[in-house]
């Protein structure tokens, strides 16, 4: 159905959402674009620049804080995309079943034989992303969302492929327990939840640096991989 | 002073600038999807690996990962392009009406005969 | 067997290729790491990769570059021809379809013989039905018939050279 | 006022406009998570940019310098990078939330457009149809 151009509704949201857009250039326009705040003493952001190199043995800035000193934080957030999926399947299997349509066109012989050659290659490259989350940009979420992609991939060429949910929920299960086991590490032996006890290991910019950083950044990976996989073949529909 | 390898990379992207160019001008004039496709891929192709030497000519250790892209590259576009025009053909897109010969559609028939009765 | 195992060494040397030239670094570390890397995937997946044909791996690499080498002259060619054909004021054209008996039976021979095809002047591959190939040429000889082979000239031989 | 100032803040407020006008105008719910979207793009831009400070390089370090070969106190605020990484996951979980509702919405009445919860006079012809 085409959705017709409706003009009663129209010009309340246009003036609304330009309203809003005001609103927004009115608040920041005072902030300063591009000026240096940071350099303040005793702000938060000075504090982590200056001392997070020393203290965490990560090149990356932004995997220091995601994944040290808001580690607990994160382990939030991946148990949010936990209960997503969680939720994605009991409302899928709540669903009455969708139309049986006709069978699309079985995709071609060249497509089947390119993504057998390709995926093994996007998953070496998630791989790659979440091993050197603290050495470059990128990290477990980014890489897991890449190894999930390439699995989508798999899922439009093999439309009969059903996606193994047993060992998805199995290899997540056992990286958020190692995330959190992790964790229980540092509080058994510096007192602190998720402290990077062994933060002086290796040197900056290797590949074996930053302590615990790196495993959490691979534990983060498998489980997002394997949880985006499961979200996808949901969606899918069907036989979920 | 500008070394002469920044002036060789700079003219990998220039060309790889001008191939880009020349695909969305046959995107433009050409007649029908599969003519359109044939020189968007190619060109787009071309250009795209054209760039990534070029930048990995400019800086020398991004060499070895602009080589992956192009490989990637190489490996990937030719089968996007495969399955727009498969689908398209499928999805009922005439041929241009300058078109000599069609082989296909006799063919798919045929396949799709075969397909129903077993 | 013989062909799965060598499926699988191919597969797992490919993908610590890519990882060299994704880290491109020298140090240990990154080469370590992308061995275990590369051999599990390897492993775990071989199964999925199209089986590589049999045969003298040396001089099928060789046969691989010259083909790399051909394609890359191939594929200037082709650019040059859409510059001449776009930039043309009458747009010379002479479209269709053709059916092409390429006579290639493995899976990898064929996926590299449609995209060579597609990169290569004048040509998209469209399907292959019953081993044979149709591509769209926009510069069709003939009748389209008798010559098709034509069509998927001159790469046709390199890749059977290379993965039959 | 830079021009590098003029894109960011432009492209944020055209991308919040667009959100809201959409969120507001649309009665097509896959248009409607559409519009939700481009709203969470424009936030976490506007997060972004606040922490960018001009002539800096990116948050990581190479060696003893950073990226670009500036002394390593020379770069941008990580906080709120890290901060867009949280909402960005965040935003994904909620997208695929209301995505599967969608569906089972498209499931059980076989339509995507919103038609009873809308209002307005345009609408009433289409019920009694």
């Amino acid at each position: 159905m085409m959705e017709r151009y409706d003009i009663h509704r129209s010009i309340p949201a246009i003036l609304l959402a330009l309203l809003v857009a005001a609103t927004i250039f009115y608040a920041f326009v005072e902030v300063g674009f591009g000026e240096a705040k940071v350099d303040e003493e005793g702000s938060v952001s000075n504090r982590f620049i200056s001392n997070s190199t020393q203290e965490t043995g990560s090149s990356n800035f932004v995997t220091a804080v995601v994944v040290n000193y808001r580690g607990f934080d994160t382990l939030g957030e991946v148990t949010v995309l936990f209960l997503a999926s969680a939720g994605m399947g009991a409302i899928v299997s709540a669903l009455p079943a969708g139309d049986k349509r006709k069978r699309p066109i079985p995709p071609s012989l060249i497509l089947t034989a390119g993504t057998r050659l390709v995926l093994p290659l996007i998953i070496l490259f998630g791989s790659y992303v979440f091993v050197h989350g603290h050495l470059s940009p990128g990290g477990g979420f980014q890489g897991g969302v890449i190894i999930a992609s390439g699995l989508l991939l798999y899922l439009v060429i093999f439309p009969e492929w059903k996606a193994p949910h047993k060992a998805l929920a199995l290899s997540e299960s056992l990286a958020g327990l190692s995330f959190a086991g992790i964790g229980i590490i540092g509080l058994a032996v510096g007192g602190i939840f998720l402290d990077n006890v062994i933060s002086g290991l290796g040197e900056a910019g290797m590949l074996v640096s930053a302590g615990l950083i790196p495993l959490i950044y691979i534990a983060i990976g498998i489980k997002v991989g394997a949880e985006m996989t499961g979200l996808v073949a949901r969606m899918k529909g069907g036989d979920a | 002073m500008i070394g002469i390898q920044t002036i060789i990379g700079m003219a990998f992207i220039s060309i790889g600038l001008l191939f880009q160019f020349l695909g969305a001008l046959g995107l433009v004039r050409l007649p029908d999807v599969y003519n359109r496709l044939q020189a968007a891929t190619k060109s787009i192709t071309m250009g795209a690996i054209s760039i990534a030497i070029g930048v990995g000519v400019i800086d020398l250790s991004l060499l070895p990962k602009a080589l992956l892209v192009v490989i990637f590259l190489m490996l990937t576009n030719p089968l996007s392009s495969h399955a727009i025009a498969r689908a398209a053909y499928n999805s009922g897109v005439p041929l241009w009406k300058g078109s000599v010969v069609d082989r296909y559609g006799p063919a798919l028939k045929k396949l799709q005969k075969r397909r129903g009765r077993s | 067997m013989v062909k799965r195992t060598y499926t699988l060494l191919i597969s797992i040397v490919m993908l610590f290729i890519a990882w060299g030239m994704l880290s491109s670094s020298l140090e240990y570390q990154e080469w370590i790491a992308g061995a275990v890397i590369a051999l599990a995937l390897g492993i775990a997946l071989h199964r999925l990769m199209p089986e590589a044909g049999g045969g003298n791996p040396f001089s099928r690499g060789l046969r691989f570059l010259i083909f790399l080498i051909v394609l890359g002259k191939e594929m200037v060619l082709a650019n040059i021809d859409v510059a001449y054909r776009v930039l043309h004021p009458r747009m010379p054209l002479r479209p269709g379809i053709v059916e092409v008996d390429t006579g290639i039976k493995s899976d990898l021979g064929k996926l590299f013989l449609a995209n060579s095809v597609t990169l290569t002047p004048g040509t998209l591959s469209l399907d292959y039905i019953d081993d044979k190939l149709y591509v769209h040429w926009i510069n069709v000889k003939g009748d389209g018939i008798k010559d098709s082979i034509e069509a998927v000239q001159p790469l046709r031989d390199l890749v059977e050279g290379a993965f039959e | 006022m830079e021009v590098t100032e003029l894109v960011v803040y432009g492209s944020i407020l055209l991308l919040a406009a667009v959100g809201i006008w959409g969120i507001l105008s649309r009665r097509n719910l896959i248009k409607l998570i559409l519009s939700l979207t481009i709203l969470q793009t424009a936030v976490n831009l506007l997060l972004v940019s606040v922490g960018y400070i001009s002539g800096r390089s990116a948050p990581i370090v190479n060696g003893d310098t950073g990226l670009d070969g500036s002394p390593i106190g020379e770069i941008v605020d990580p906080l709120p990078q890290a901060l867009v990484l949280t909402a960005i996951v965040i935003g994904l979980a909620t997208t695929a939330i209301a995505l599967i509702v969608a569906v089972g919405y498209y499931r059980s009445t076989g339509t995507l457009e919103l038609k009873s919860w809308s209002y307005g006079p345009s609408n009433e012809k289409e019920v009694k149809k």
